[in-house]
């Protein structure tokens, strides 16, 4: 039993550190630093850096351009990314759908598809939920019709992040209305640029652009987009799932957010005319945020050390902690900072948006802080709602 | 011990509700919310005509001679459509700073005004770094002949930007946290030394900032030496209009979760057939019956007659009131599951009321610290 | 609408508040004072001078006894006793039996057993819960097979409440094994003393005695002593629970602790050398729990008012709130009292005995708060579980 | 970063199980507990049998070598048992202080009866007035010729009615709440000036109080005038044990539970298909996984070399053991409902021991506190 890193893998800290600490652009930096989400351009030049550093996909096989990190390395590398804070690798095509085309794609679509999304040549985004399919996934209705050397695909998918930026999409789709829920589904890639798609907005209740409907009218897909076999999508979906869940905890992202808090719990005057970390109660809750998260990282330690070592694809009992945690710590952060700003929490306007608090109301880190808390709430919500997380522990874990 | 409402009591109430059912539904909400003042004139001028707007100043002065019960039940109704007007802070805010701190005289010139809906009010106290306490005044009052000058930069003013006249806390002697030495004067708005800025607040109210150079006070409200007590008693019959206002709000985001779980399915069940979600709902029934309780206790807490103990009824009633709003405004979003958090559907917009409200002059951590440090409400002998 | 008591409601609570200042023996009061119950002799003691001046049985018709109270005077005489603290009337024969008598029994019967009833001439105690019917108590399987002018009881109850000290047990007993669950029930008073009974006791976890398992082997009740219709006993069940929940708000019994623990935490020098309610988070818990209170008693109010204009039986909403946020205070008190007392809550022993604090390590007001802790853990256990409670809300209520 | 075992871990780990497996069920349990010294001496000869008395000493010392990850595992599983033996009063307490305060000449006289199960040690700490304040010491201890002689009352002192020595904090200069001025002494149980009154604990442990008129001290641990830095260090140490025994206890408690949950039937279903209990049990597992994380960290956090930083650890330790030991606690008992009130059944004490557990050497609150004091676990910079 060692439970300190050992050498190896804090000198590995240190070079990712001083890698982002020199390579990571300023604004980019700053932009993260005040709680803003990077721009699509920075997002793709940051993934290109890392790319070219050969630390793009650090989950995918290294013959596809993965490093051969431990899972202890990964663990660091995204640790490292989100105190810094520097954006990572986007989610839909390095942890997504990348391994699943990894795992479970033909040589073909490995050579076709792995290099570009590396790259971030094409942005990803994901097509499984549907407005009758969100926790009950399986649920989902999008239908596809082979027709030849096509599948013709109709249906509608919902809360599609970031689809606006996506050149390719990958879809879970029913191929076989007649087989029991989770039987006859396929996954599929689809080129967003294909006649029949159309994507609508979603605004979210802060006021921001970041999901979408995504609507599929008679969209033809070439059977060689097809990953693995045909009705089969779900052993796709399964797996992908289990990659999401695994990097739910963002410690790392957490950890970020506490120091900023506490910068500015710290620095501003506030009731009474003392800092706000003055004030017990919130002295207190800032405090029990720090030891949940300090436990968290632990217990993600344990998850990386058990799943390192375990043969079979089974989750260990944490992950569900991992995603029902994670998210509880990150949404208490919005709330704190929200409650840090006070009445300068409430301008309207989206954070993310160029020129937002031109009105100069707020002070710049209070801005949109009460958007940010209301945004937060999905995160209880998707990749699996933390209820449905207790259905899994209870079910798989429990017996009961 | 009587909770039933009188005869008039239930007509001012069903006939508020019934405005609000046929002129308020969430999508004509949108537009008023759209227009370029961010709320209805024309809801407004009904709100006049149902005698909303004099509802708490006497009758012999032009008012509807409402109390704190009647205040309470217009405001529940307004919180169920989150009604966008500037009711409270023209009519509860200014209507309370005028009822307790103006001259009859000057009563006499705005209370017919006001009722006619002609003129709105705003309370322009909040400054940067004050937060919510309100004797953090540093907005300064000066003698100039007979009169006062205010200079001074006031923010968040909750629709100050519509406001005819504005309610102004500065400081009149004394350091920045001095409890003595705030005034509270009443500027026109079109005075060469106001300047604001108006803008939206994600519970889409308005608010505005303005600057004060030089201003000109049109009127003293109260002791210009001493005004902190006379703030202090309209901010707590405004408790009472708030409190009021997010049982209204909890009330509809309840009802729309518990019809969503009815019709919503997954699993090929409706989500309300799930234990864990109906425990959840009923434990958003309790919070939302323990803050409806609050909100009765308010119209009655703030009648008491000394001041010390008046504020701690009404920190009472903040802290319960808050920490409802926010379990009863999360778990609608969370019941609901993605669908919520979409600006075209109403919950989210419930919520967002919900959690300003909360906020609104200190929240329930603010208030449950200012009742510690005040003993609480059970002595201990 | 009139938020306030009237002046008749403020004299009378004076009249109660005078009668239990002069007629409490000083013994009872500073026994209860001290978090301790009273002893059988000073419950008897004291509802027969309760009894004498006509205040013994509030919930009682007036021709058998009743004062004639309206809700509130009742509510005010109960909180009065809460908080005085004074024993209140014992609940088994005021509360529980004694209604359900008047309500459903014969007139021999009422003759028969109210008046002692009133004067605690008997103890009653309530023969309802089963070792397999709990939160299902229509679950139950006691048998009663009549034998000519005698039911022949056979079975087992459970968690019966001072059993140890009483005359009389009620009893609810299937008398139709082949009805559906809750048809086949019937109620039946039994005399303790009747050959067959064995009450054995079970000590709770903190040590104390106060429930009892009552074996009930080939035991013979009279026919004339089955109160309603045979197998209709589930609605005098019913009856009786609806009366119990609405008592279960005992806002004048936290208040009174409230007010004790503050004393002990204003007093007692603590961490730092500073009394514990110097301490912000302990003054932020005894603070929450004060405005819960006063929202709770505003709950009573407005359930009392809702109750003494409705004709129909049916509970209001709110009544499941009394018992849920009631117990959570309650229980929330426990365990502030423990923790003011630190390190010297832990001495084991049973508060309720005689000379158990004679090893002198606590002081008197500390010596076995944590046990009443452990104890008060039943609240949210008996009487219908919270659980029970929050099914009642979602099903009865909200229709779901 | 590595959670297995390493081969004699296991072993260890093992045979304390397999011991306690055998011997330590809980019928066998109340039998020790009502035997006059309220726990085993024949258990306590076979622990020392497998080294478990002689765990944190170097091995030329007559020790095992053990270091903190054995300490856990140990306590881990004395916690499932929850053991009455004075293993962490004699072992980790007492073992703590001769480690680090005793010469190599006591050491090399008491390690071995230690090891050997022939002495126990008791910390004699808390006072009335102290609480969980290490620092508010009242006892005294003068000079007397070449020694110490120790006056004042101690209370709460675990298993100080068997133990053959006393550790006992003693003010040696200052004021009573003063950080210096406070030494750590020896003393001998049969010293005539000690008068020990034994007692049980509401968690089923022995405790005693015990009076100091003059008993001499047989030797000083570490600093006479600056022993509470000693006292922080051995407390810390101690943390990892108490971290341990809490997740083996809460384990069992949750083991029960979701047993119970299983079998028992309400409603003609076992209690373990409503989603609302399911629920219940998840989030209990939720608090296990992040208290067995945090007993974890303890053993490594204790071995942090800046005291103040090592404490903070701890702090952390400590507040999340109790938080989680708390909401494991009292749901174990909810979801059991009334069979788990009864002195008869096993899950009842390990709630108590929970409950005591997480108030030994200050309560979840009381380290949050501390730890918010401290400036936290995150730097802000």
């Amino acid at each position: 039993m060692e439970l300190r890193f050992n050498e190896a893998e804090i000198a590995f800290r240190q070079e990712v550190r001083d890698f982002i600490a020199k390579e990571l652009p300023k604004e980019t930096h700053e932009r993260m630093l005040a709680g803003k989400s990077p721009t699509k351009q920075m997002v793709v030049d940051w993934q290109r850096k890392l790319n070219a550093k050969g630390w793009a996909v650090p989950e995918w096989p290294v013959e596809w351009g993965g490093p051969g990190w431990t899972l202890g390395q990964r663990y660091i590398f995204r640790e490292e990314l989100q105190q810094a804070p520097a954006p990572q690798p986007l989610a839909f095509n390095t942890n997504m759908c990348g391994p699943v085309i990894a795992e479970f794609g033909t040589e073909e679509q490995k050579k076709r598809f792995l290099p570009r999304m590396a790259n971030l040549d094409d942005w990803w985004c994901q097509g499984f939920s549907e407005p009758g399919a969100g926790s009950d996934l399986a649920g989902l209705k999008t239908r596809a019709v082979r027709e030849g050397d096509h599948y013709v695909v109709n249906g509608q998918k919902t809360w599609t992040t970031l689809a606006q930026h996506a050149d390719w999409i990958f879809l879970l789709v029913r191929t076989d209305p007649n087989a029991k829920k989770q039987e006859g589904i396929s996954f599929l890639l689809c080129d967003m640029k294909t006649p029949g798609i159309t994507v609508r907005p979603i605004i979210t209740i802060e006021g921001g652009h970041e999901v979408n409907e995504v609507f599929l009218d008679d969209v033809k897909v070439p059977v060689e987009n097809l990953v693995g076999e045909e009705n089969r999508g779900w052993d796709c979906a399964k797996f992908l799932l289990g990659n999401e869940r695994f990097g739910q905890a963002r410690v790392g992202a957490s950890r970020e957010r506490i120091r900023r808090l506490k910068r500015i719990a710290s620095t501003e005057s506030m009731d009474g005319g003392q800092p706000l970390m003055q004030d017990p109660d919130f002295a207190r809750k800032v405090t029990e945020i720090e030891v949940e998260l300090k436990a968290l990282e632990m217990t993600v330690m344990r998850v990386i050390a058990t799943e390192s070592k375990r043969k079979d694809k089974k989750p260990d009992p944490a992950t569900s902690v991992l995603k029902i945690k994670g998210t509880e710590i990150q949404q208490m952060c919005s709330e704190l900072l929200m409650k840090a700003a006070g009445p300068y929490a409430w301008v309207d306007g989206d954070p993310e948006a160029e020129g937002s608090n031109d009105i100069d109301v707020a002070p710049d880190w209070a801005f949109g802080l009460a958007g940010v808390y209301f945004n937060w709430r999905k995160q209880s919500i998707y990749g699996g709602s933390n209820e449905i997380q207790r259905n899994i522990m209870a079910k798989a874990f429990l017996g009961l | 011990m009587d909770f039933d409402l009188t005869e008039e009591q239930r007509l001012l109430q069903d006939s508020v509700a019934r405005l609000l059912g046929d002129k308020y539904g969430f999508e004509q909400r949108k537009g008023y919310m759209k227009s370029p003042e961010g709320w209805s004139r024309e809801i407004w001028a009904q709100y006049a005509e149902l005698g909303l707007l004099g509802l708490p100043f006497a009758e012999d002065e032009g008012g509807f001679g409402g109390g704190h019960v009647e205040t309470m039940l217009v405001a529940e109704q307004l919180g169920k459509a989150i009604a966008l007007e500037p009711w409270i802070p023209t009519v509860v805010i200014g209507g309370g700073f005028l009822r307790a701190g103006a001259s009859a005289e000057l009563r006499a010139e705005l209370v017919p005004q006001i009722a006619a809906g002609e003129l709105m009010l705003a309370f322009a106290q909040t400054e940067r770094q004050s937060r919510y306490d309100l004797n953090d005044v540093a907005t300064t009052a000066k003698k100039d002949g007979s009169g006062w000058v205010i200079s001074g930069r006031k923010g968040m003013v909750i629709h100050g930007d519509s406001a005819g006249k504005l309610v102004v806390t500065a400081r009149t002697a004394g350091g920045q946290r001095d409890h003595k030495g705030i005034g509270v004067f009443l500027v026109d708005a079109k005075d060469p030394g106001v300047t604001r800025r108006g803008y939206r607040t994600v519970d889409g109210q308005r608010a505005a900032e303005v600057e004060f150079a030089n201003a000109r006070a049109e009127a003293v409200l109260g002791n210009p030496e001493d005004g902190l007590p006379l703030v202090d008693q309209v901010v707590d019959e405004t408790i009472v209009a708030l409190a009021a206002e997010a049982v209204g709000c909890m009330q509809v985001a309840h009802d729309m979760t518990i019809d969503y779980m009815k019709t919503r399915k997954q699993f090929d069940r409706p989500i309300g057939s799930f234990q864990a979600l109906q425990h959840r709902a009923a434990d958003m029934l309790v919070q939302l019956e323990q803050a409806r309780s609050m909100s009765y206790f308010a119209a009655m807490g703030v009648e008491e007659r000394d001041p010390a103990e008046r504020r701690k009824n009404m920190a009472s009633v903040k802290a319960q009131i808050g920490r409802s709003a926010r379990f009863v405004g999360q778990q609608s979003i969370q019941l609901h599951g993605g669908i919520a958090m979409t600006v075209e559907y109403a919950c989210g917009h419930y919520f967002k009321r919900l959690t300003v409200n909360d906020a609104m002059f200190g929240d329930a951590d603010y208030w449950v610290r200012f009742l510690a440090n005040s003993g609480g409400l059970v002595a201990a002998a």
